[in-house]
């Protein structure tokens, strides 16, 4: 499908210009330099607490075990490979709050305040060994955390061809 | 889609008659169904999709051809399907860009269209272990539609792409609030913001009213019910992007923003649950790459000592699923038969045992191994997961 | 086909609730509906055919790409839709045969197969009259899919058809006994008995379990829900070639076996009932030839008086609809647009005043002309009927 | 699609022999030389009282008028064109007996016996002015009932290209 190069407009004109306003109710994600984190902080203890209530049904007790998946690392020698989880699986810190807070608790998406998510968040990088119990967790010290997996993710460097990698 | 069912099928369920009640003994002599509003599909059929809470697999071993009837089209959601209003809808573009911009559906629909037929498949396709096993349990989530939408490089001009952006979040409006990063260069090239699905709007479980989809790539970044694209100069490194949809490769390394769909080929007649007689045989399946077009499909019929050429059916297309067929005598002595595909780029569909030596036992994604049936003596077609091997 | 309704849509069928009762306030805040086994219409998307008791049109203004969602396929039948139960259903091939012979559905699926996607259009296909026309009110009866059978040929190889069988009769099962007689040829040429549609099986309106399908020739030769195939040598001069699907030409002449599909196109946006703004639009529409590929589409959006050529979408297949686009800046003055095709034996669409020059005002069937829509100043888009003119 | 020509088999071997019993059942077709025709006849007499009956309804008193349309020629001046009936546009007699007995009445398709078909064509002849009211129809002379359309018949010769025709 081409357009004739001499009739393609510059803008066509649909469409209509984003307020600041709007695009922040929306501009809820979180990067790995921290950029999107809101103010307030979370710390480990608050957060074990929130997770006994709204998480450990799903997720285990202590985030482990759980229908819907461990979050935390342990190593059960009756399993072939550890479980993947955020202490032995995920690259970055920021991901927990940005997920936790777009997508859970899964049966009730949204209802978690920013306080709220900052404590699981301080939580489960405590349960994972990642940070200690009295850390504080904020837009500052988040994407400080160095996660023990990002050393191992590395991105897709094939090209097509023959080769099977 | 709220017209009263006109045919004799729709009335059977309406009127809670069993279908087989209104079979007429001889139907030239009794008129039939007047025509009706939609179409219905035979209620001898039933051609239907294997869910579970988080996906659903389309029965390839019972399509023809290579379009999937889009109440077919598998699905892969993380937060179930969400009703949304099309007129309320809107697609926010912000970021890195000369103008932040909001489109209604309608907006997107007045835009410059294209269309192309491309096969949408999830990288998580694989599953063995059982010999009684289908195409559709083993990888039935991958599907083909004719989309119709606005390049997204055409909104990307519109709103004034800035040279530093270099990767773009795209978030979906579902409770998942599905999120991905993909490369600028993705959305230049191909990727089209769409809004049609086989010549109608989108179905709700493929993104209605307007998804993004990226040809050739993994069917997750084709983010459904798409309401915010945010250009940026790195990538969010969501949880779909690193905990989910990376896999394990040799060394102990995870290998992520792995987008291409690997070459791939299944035979899907004679498969199971299918018996067959001996005698002439067309085998049948399908094959696809996600970097280009298929060029090649290649079937064995003795457990892969020989191989040879299958037809192609035309048209071939670019990152598209393409019917092969390779007709065969077969004298009734057990046998195994497989296919495997090249693509454009020279690639060729590995062994599972290729795939397991090159990336490690603990992979996962991306995982597109020959498939081989096993064709006993009496007619039946199993599986051959490795374990058998 | 019969499995429980399993969407949000679905669920308010079958519960009695009111679509509206389901839309949730923020789609982000609840879990969606699980994973179904047949996926749905979305319960905004209104969007249907137009039945009388004989025939029923596809709403071409509403569709995108080239495929015709197969419930929305137009249809046209004699004495209503048959129900046919596929496990009995036959098809006898006898005359001048070497061997006469009966195939079951499965039997007519164990042979080599064939897809293609290509057009069948009814050759009654015109109305005109009024303004307030859509492209369905006008063209309606015609749609496009993907079909996949058997090649005639093949079976014709099958039974040994005689070398002075000229002409076959085929024989539809329906409380019409629907029959046509059709030239050896084309059956040697490219006829299909098909018996799947886009991906899956037939549907009940377009002849389940199996028709016979002519790739560019007038719809009522496609015989549908297809029981029969006699080999002869003269046509039997049914009812549907001599009392109807035969038109009047010059000298009080009538024309019967005109089998071929003249090139036409038509522009499905913006047409009515479509109210458009002026700047930059985006003119759409469908352009096909029974007699082999479209070549170019033309459009004109200042009455006829000068032509630009139009983008068409790959892939242009032989006998099939092709979409065309052409993007224009309208000033929002008063106009008319229309298209029109050229196909790959050099016919050019023609005009109203031309068919009639042609054949004489007693001419019916086969009836093509450019259909030109009036934009109005207010951006209200109405037909050009021939006595407005 | 082409199949490799070495490996096409003369036959697939799929499918049964028809025997003629089941042929018979099916082969309903009439040809214009009389090649189908049942025994039996008919006359106009006794097809008139049947089309009264089973017919009239649909297509009017005496084959003029009615909901689906008149089936004999009538001159009617208030009509721009004579409507299109078996005695103006239908070119085989035959044509008449194999699509009574294929498809009409039109809610009770094949319920008519072949003695009927063979009236009501015989009727409808002779309502045309096509046959006298004393004629006898059966499979001798219905093939030789020269139809007033039959000289206006004339095969399509477009063959593609330019030409408008
Ligand atoms: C009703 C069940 C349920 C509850 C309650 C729940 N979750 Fe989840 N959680 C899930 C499911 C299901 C998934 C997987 C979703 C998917 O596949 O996209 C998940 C995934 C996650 C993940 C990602 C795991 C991974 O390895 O990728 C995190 C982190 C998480 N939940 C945290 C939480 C927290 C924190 C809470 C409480 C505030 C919570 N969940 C409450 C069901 C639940
Ligand atoms: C219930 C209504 C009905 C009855 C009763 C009926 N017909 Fe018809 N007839 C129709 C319809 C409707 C058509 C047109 C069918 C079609 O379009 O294929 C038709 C078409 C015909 C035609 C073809 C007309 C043409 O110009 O092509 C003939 C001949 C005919 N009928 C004869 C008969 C005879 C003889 C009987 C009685 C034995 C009969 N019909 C009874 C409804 C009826
Ligand atoms: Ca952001
Ligand atoms: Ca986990
Ligand atoms: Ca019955
Ligand atoms: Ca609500
Ligand atoms: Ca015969
Ligand atoms: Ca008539
Ligand atoms: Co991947
Ligand atoms: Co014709």
């Amino acid at each position: 499908y081409l357009i004739k190069s001499d009739s393609i407009p510059a803008r066509f004109g649909f469409g209509r210009v984003a307020t600041s306003t709007e695009i922040a109710r929306l501009d809820i994600d979180i990067r790995p330099d921290g950029k999107g984190l809101p103010a307030g902080e979370g710390k480990p203890v608050a957060g074990k607490v929130i997770f006994a209530q709204k998480c450990a049904a799903c997720h285990g007790v202590g985030g482990v075990g759980g229908p819907n998946g461990s979050l935390v690392t342990t190593t059960d020698p009756t399993k072939k490979r550890p479980e993947k989880t955020i202490g032995n699986y995920w690259p970055y810190a920021t991901t927990i709050f940005d997920y936790i807070r777009r997508a859970m608790p899964f049966s009730e998406p949204g209802s978690l305040t920013d306080a709220e998510v900052y404590n699981l968040t301080a939580y489960l990088l405590n349960a994972n060994g990642i940070i200690d119990d009295k850390a504080v967790v904020n837009a500052k010290t988040l994407p400080n955390v160095v996660m023990p997996a990002q050393q191992l993710f590395v991105p897709d460097d094939r090209k097509g061809g023959p080769e099977i990698k | 889609a709220m017209a009263i069912a006109q045919t004799a099928h729709g009335k059977a369920v309406q009127e809670g008659l069993s279908f087989t009640e209104l079979i007429p003994d001889d139907p030239t002599k009794q008129v039939g169904t007047l025509a009706g509003e939609v179409g219905t599909r035979s209620g001898f059929e039933k051609v239907i999709k294997k869910p579970s809470d988080i996906s659903s697999r389309s029965p390839l071993q019972d399509f023809y051809g290579i379009i999937t009837p889009s109440d077919l089209h598998f699905e892969r959601h993380h937060a179930g399907i969400p009703v949304i209003d099309p007129n309320k809808h809107e697609l926010v573009i912000h970021g890195l860009v000369d103008k932040p911009m909001v489109f209604t559906v309608a907006d997107l629909k007045r835009f410059p269209s294209v269309s192309r037929i491309a096969f949408l498949e999830c990288s998580g396709n694989f599953r063995t272990g059982k010999e009684a096993m289908s195409p559709q349990d083993i990888c039935g989530l991958t599907s083909q539609s004719e989309w119709t939408g606005v390049k997204l490089s055409t909104l990307f001009r519109e709103v004034g792409v800035k040279p530093n952006a270099s990767w773009f979040l795209a978030e979906g409006g579902d409770a998942a609030i599905m999120t991905r990063s993909i490369p600028v260069k993705k959305g230049w090239d191909d990727a089209i913001i769409a809004y049609g699905q086989n010549g109608e709007a989108l179905r709700p479980e493929q993104g209605y009213p307007v998804r993004l989809f990226l040809p050739g790539w993994e069917g997750n970044t084709s983010i459904k019910w798409l309401r915010r694209l945010e250009l940026g100069d790195a990538p969010w490194q969501t949880r779909e992007e690193t905990s989910k949809y990376s896999e394990g490769i040799k060394g102990g390394k995870i290998r992520q923003f792995s987008f291409d769909i690997d070459a791939r080929s299944i035979i899907t007649f004679p498969a199971f649950p299918a018996q067959v007689e001996k005698g002439w045989i067309e085998i049948r399946g399908l094959a696809w790459s996600g970097r280009g077009k298929v060029v090649k499909v290649e079937v064995s019929t003795d457990a892969g000592k020989s191989w040879h050429i299958a037809e192609l059916q035309e048209p071939v297309l670019d990152k598209a699923h393409v019917r092969f067929r390779y007709l065969w005598h077969w004298n009734g002595a057990e046998t195994e038969i497989m296919s495997r595909v090249t693509d454009e780029t020279g690639y060729i569909q590995p062994t599972f045992k290729q795939l397991i030596e090159a990336r490690g036992a603990d992979s996962g994604y991306h995982f597109n191994p020959i498939t081989a049936w096993q064709l006993k003596a009496d007619g039946r077609v199993l599986n051959k997961p490795e374990n058998v091997r």
